[in-house]
């Protein structure tokens, strides 16, 4: 029985994104998604963040171990920060967080970092095909990150 | 009485049919207590593992219980696991320690079932040390580096032959599976040098109690502990400690409790919730460690809760040596007051 | 064997009470869910369960009844952490976790044919409660002489029990003293702060034994009262906080000296304590 | 060597007689061969115990915020890079801290040795040469043979700030940064790296060694200490090791010295450092920056230019 349920769960496979948007832009740029009824793929949960510039390393970090599939994280174009300089400094962080989650040995594709600004609902649309496309291909998570558990509570369903 | 090694490591090679056997392994970086299948994996010449074999009975995370909420109603459910196991290769030092953890986990009101259902399922052969490295001083502690004291089954090893020493019930049932011969005169000879070594390094602890029985307020505390970064090492090394926290692990609708390793060393081991911390200061905390270890368990357990393996000292980052420590105590001059 | 002492009994929250004005404060009111636990948890004045939250963790509190209230167990916890916070938020009817008793208790025996007076403070009343609960039930009240309690708090608002507070006022089996910090309207009562009330009562140390709990600030400034009014420390008894864990003298972190809070205590009396290190 | 001790003592007799300062912070002979052990010097009388070689592997500047008073300490070029970032981040105060600037060429990486010889019985520095007599056998050693990781590749050997210096200084090697480590780890496939880090990581033991013994780990609360929200469960297992080791090594990126601090504190043997590493490779060819080299300046994370690269972002 097992093999067939793997096959019928890996057909019905949709990779659980966790999306970290800022108030100002990309939140505003996945709201316009919506109002204008643009088609995408439904694996992002949302979670509104101030700016990008508030993403703690740990929040994804956090996200991973939980057993999200993948991590999305957007906010404002470069100069564009509501607060002026959040996304500068936000960006130096996500460059070595991706970097050091690849070098632990995470497949690069399953940590993602955008700018996607208010009107840019299509285009958020992409990024999230395009993210969810990646991670689907690379599978569930079943990185270094997750908390494993032999049989406990705390494994996920 | 004796057994060959490769007799002993036929008998062993047939226990594993029966029992989880526990063995020292080199890991690549030191040698650990793991779980092996066969006598050929057991590293046979060793000083002493890099932890004590403690987490065989108190693991460093281990489920209390399971839960699960369904709407308002909940369900629990132990986690308690036992298995019939042997721990192989325990030195004195550590088999001593486990006398003492047995006081803890059983005092005057409870038993610990997690601790002494495992320990009671567990047959303990001890093996003497026939080298002793510069940071062992059990001696200190009246523990003799060949001594049998908390093994049930005790073996020496002679080169291609074990002595072997039944101690308890429990050994005696292992020791009717191993086929037994006499010891030569020479053998005897040697077993008796080999029991009669000490450690070259001792300290002196018979007026450390007592001593620190007046020391509560000494201004020793206040340089001893400058050094210490107040990390876990030498709580999470020692074969004799065993505070511990215990958390929730949740997931949506289910959980485990579990415990893990604490240490009188962490700040926020005695943080209440209110924000009042008693010992919120490292003096405080290690004043705490050194009195548990050479005043207050000697009051309530009547010995020392230090073995002398001396893994703290090898481990300490900052070279810490709790026998300089200790020493530093008998030697402090008392305040009047 | 004994029973596994880390697996909790389950109890239902029948009653989540706001009990004070700064909503700080509940009482929750736990049914024992059958005959078999209710026998198995048999408790004295002063001892103390863990609860669980389940999803949240596990924290002690003392008991508020009495062993002569059957069938329920109350607990007042104030909100300062993960666990009290949890319980705070949670309905009525839903499922928490109980672990004891634990600890030792108000010495309930010594105390009989004497006279006992009960100072508490703030939100430490809980246990306080418990002990006069059992003193003033029918059947011990002939056991011990004047039962003298002197309970204050911050403001009205603050005073836990409040009802039962009015029905002790006109209990003549009990001299029932209430203090707030500073007048407040509406408040005949005593005004000032528990030492002073203390001192103007004058409560007699013969053939009396007294019992403190409070805040920390409030005990310090007592016991010189009681000393004042010749109690001798053997004779004045506190509880202490402590953060413990596992309830069973073995994880540590209540330790002491040699004295476990949890199972040693919480129960001291000043004689005893001034042997300990002062780490509490 | 001896001369830089004996200055060393009189400096500190100094500070201390001229009441300038009430602690100098500096090594002792520990009580194991090859150790040398953090030591507080109060008065005058007790700087004799004060000695320098290459067995003082512990950064020092870890004590100073937690010291009370007015202190000086002993400073190799890592503390002092150390110290540098700290007042960056204005955890010191400048005018506390007397900085006795000792040049440093390395310390010894005892488990090199021990892993050779077994325990280490005795052992003697003398020109270079270190001979140790261990449980195992004895052994001569160039002092080059066993230097600690950290210090081949060191490029500020003499300290960066500081109030006197006591000894000559050294070269210090002028070409760029060497990465060789960083990069062949980075060369390896993904699986591979994985498989390194959860062998690294089933090590760990949490004791947060590495935390406590690192200059630049000051947190009040520690994330993994946090209970609202919680981070970490209380697991120990490689996944959570990984979470805690990736998240403190986040929190250090663009302000670790690479002292090599961390990696000598674990009693385990866990290859912190490769984590470390790499993010000081990043910052300084991304950002061409180097933590602590000047008290002023700031960590790479707090600044930002326009045009910082951007070849993290999602392929579109």
């Amino acid at each position: 029985m097992g093999e067939i349920q793997v096959e019928a769960e890996n057909k019905k496979y949709e990779p659980k994104i966790a999306a970290f948007l800022c108030n100002w832009c990309s939140y505003a740029g996945a709201d316009l998604a919506g109002v204008g009824r643009v088609q995408y793929p439904a694996t992002i949960r949302t979670i509104r963040v101030p700016c990008s510039g508030r993403i703690n390393p740990l929040y994804v970090l956090k996200a991973m171990a939980n057993g999200a599939d993948g991590v999305l994280v957007s906010g404002c174009h470069p100069g564009d920060c509501h607060y002026i300089s959040g996304n500068y400094v936000a960006r130096r962080k996500f460059a070595l967080i991706k970097s050091l989650l690849n070098h632990v040995g995470l497949e690069e594709d399953r940590v993602n970092f955008s700018w996607v600004s208010a009107a840019e609902g299509i285009r958020f649309a992409e990024v999230v095909k395009g993210v969810t496309e990646r991670v689907s291909a690379l599978g569930p998570n079943n990185g270094i990150f997750k908390v494993v558990d032999d049989g406990g509570a705390a494994a996920d369903e | 009485m004796k057994i060959s090694k490769e007799k002993f490591g036929q008998a062993f090679d047939a226990l594993v049919a029966d029992y989880k056997v526990i063995a020292p392994v080199s890991d690549g970086s030191g040698i650990a207590f793991t779980e092996v299948k066969s006598f050929s994996d057991v590293k046979q010449d060793y000083l002493n593992s890099k932890l004590p074999p403690k987490a065989f009975f108190f693991p460093q995370h281990e489920k209390l219980m399971s839960y699960k909420k369904e709407g308002k109603d909940v369900t629990v459910k132990s986690e308690l696991k036992v298995e019939n196991t042997i721990l192989f290769g325990i030195r004195p030092c550590d088999a001593k320690g486990m006398l003492l953890l047995d006081k803890v986990f059983k005092n005057d009101q409870y038993t610990d079932p997690y601790y002494y259902e495992r320990r009671e399922k567990a047959v303990i052969i001890g093996l003497g040390c026939t080298k002793i490295a510069p940071t062992c001083f059990c001696s200190s502690f009246e523990i003799s580096p060949a001594g049998s004291e908390g093994s049930d089954l005790f073996l020496i090893d002679l080169g291609d032959s074990y002595e072997v020493e039944v101690v308890t019930e429990k050994g005696k049932a292992l020791a009717d599976r191993l086929a037994l011969t006499e010891l030569t005169a020479d053998e005897q000879a040697l077993v008796e040098k080999i029991k009669s070594a000490e450690t070259p390094s001792k300290i002196d602890v018979s007026n450390t109690t007592s001593k620190l029985d007046k020391m509560f307020n000494s201004p020793y505390w206040d340089t001893l502990q400058e050094k210490c970064l107040g990390c876990n090492v030498c709580s999470f090394s020692c074969p004799t400690c065993h505070c511990f926290d215990i958390s929730e692990e949740v997931r949506k609708n289910e959980g485990t409790r579990v415990r893990t390793w604490d240490a009188c060393m962490a700040p926020l081991f005695t943080l209440h919730g209110s924000g009042h911390n008693p010992r919120d200061n490292k003096k405080a905390r290690w004043r705490q460690r050194l009195m548990h270890k050479f005043n207050y368990f000697v009051h309530n357990n009547g010995s020392m809760s230090c073995v002398g393996c001396g893994r703290c000292i090898k481990s300490c980052p900052v070279n810490m040596d709790i026998r300089q420590v200790v020493d530093g105590a008998n030697k402090a001059e008392l305040v009047v007051e | 064997m004994q029973q596994n002492p880390y697996l909790p009994i389950t109890m239902k929250l029948v009653k989540n009470l706001v009990e004070t004005e700064d909503r700080l404060i509940n009482t929750f009111t736990l049914e024992f869910m059958n005959k078999q636990d209710e026998e198995n948890f048999k408790y004295m004045p002063g001892q103390f369960a863990e609860l669980s939250a389940y999803g949240h963790g596990e924290a002690p509190f003392g008991i508020a009844t009495s062993p002569t209230e059957p069938g329920i167990l109350k607990f007042s916890v104030a909100k300062v952490g993960c666990v009290s916070n949890a319980l705070h938020l949670m309905e009525e009817g839903t499922m928490v976790g109980v672990r004891g008793p634990m600890g030792n208790y108000y010495p309930i025996e010594q105390f009989k044919g004497k006279n006992v007076v009960i100072i508490g403070g703030g939100f430490a009343f809980t246990t306080l409660r418990s002990l006069a609960k059992y003193m003033l039930d029918d059947k011990h009240r002939g056991d011990y002489g004047d039962i003298t309690v002197i309970y204050g708090a911050r403001n009205p608002g603050l005073l836990l029990y409040k009802e039962e507070l009015a029905e002790w006022e006109n209990n003549p089996n009990i001299n029932l003293v209430t203090t707030i910090d500073r007048p407040a309207e509406g408040w005949t009562k005593h005004v000032g702060f528990i030492p002073s009330i203390t001192e103007q009562i004058a409560p007699s140390s013969v053939d009396t034994y007294a019992v403190v709990c409070g805040p920390p600030a409030m005990i310090k400034f007592t016991l010189p009262v009681l000393e004042k009014l010749n109690f001798p420390p053997e004779r004045i008894y506190t509880s202490l906080e402590m953060r413990m864990k596992c309830g069973l003298g073995i994880c540590g972190r209540c330790n002491i000296g040699t004295e476990y809070v949890c199972k040693d205590g919480p129960v001291f009396s000043m004689a005893q304590l001034k042997e300990l290190p002062n780490e509490y | 060597m001896n001369n830089i001790i004996n200055d060393i003592r009189d400096k500190a007799r100094q500070l201390l007689a001229e009441g300038k300062v009430d602690v100098v912070i500096g090594y002792e002979k520990g009580s194991l061969p090859l150790k040398a052990t953090p030591f507080f010097a109060h008065s005058p009388a007790e700087v004799d115990s004060l000695i320098w070689d290459e067995t003082c592997e512990n950064n020092l500047a870890t004590y100073v915020a937690k010291t009370p008073g007015k202190k000086a300490i002993v400073a190799k070029g890592c503390d002092s890079r150390a110290l540098a970032v700290l007042l960056q981040e204005n955890q010191l105060v400048r005018d506390d801290l007397y900085i006795i600037g000792v040049s440093c060429t390395g310390v010894i990486d005892q488990r090199k040795i021990v892993a050779e010889v077994g325990e280490i019985l005795e052992a003697g520095i003398n020109d270079g040469k270190i001979s140790v007599k261990g449980m195992a056998g004895d052994k001569e050693y160039l002092f080059a043979e066993v230097k600690d990781a950290t210090c081949q590749t060191c490029r500020y050997p003499n300290p960066v700030l500081e109030d006197v210096h006591i000894g000559e200084t050294v070269e210090a090697p002028q070409q760029a940064p060497d990465f060789a480590d960083v990069i062949a780890l980075e060369e390896k496939s993904t699986g591979e790296r994985q498989d390194y880090f959860k062998e690294q990581m089933s090590k760990c033991i949490r004791c947060y060694a590495c935390r406590n013994a690192c200059p630049l780990c000051y947190c009040q609360e520690c994330f993994v200490d946090c209970n609202s929200p919680r981070w970490l469960t209380g697991g120990v297992n490689r996944a959570e090791n990984l979470f805690f080791q990736a998240g403190r090594v986040l929190h250090l990126a663009g302000r670790c010295v690479d002292c090599g601090a961390c990696t000598r504190a674990c009693p385990q043997g866990v290859d912190i450092r490769a984590l470390n590493r790499k993010m000081t490779k990043d910052v300084y060819t991304m950002y061409n920056h180097e933590a602590g080299i000047s008290e002023d300046g700031k960590p790479a994370l707090n600044e930002y230019t326009t045009n910082d690269p951007e070849q993290f972002l999602v392929k579109e």
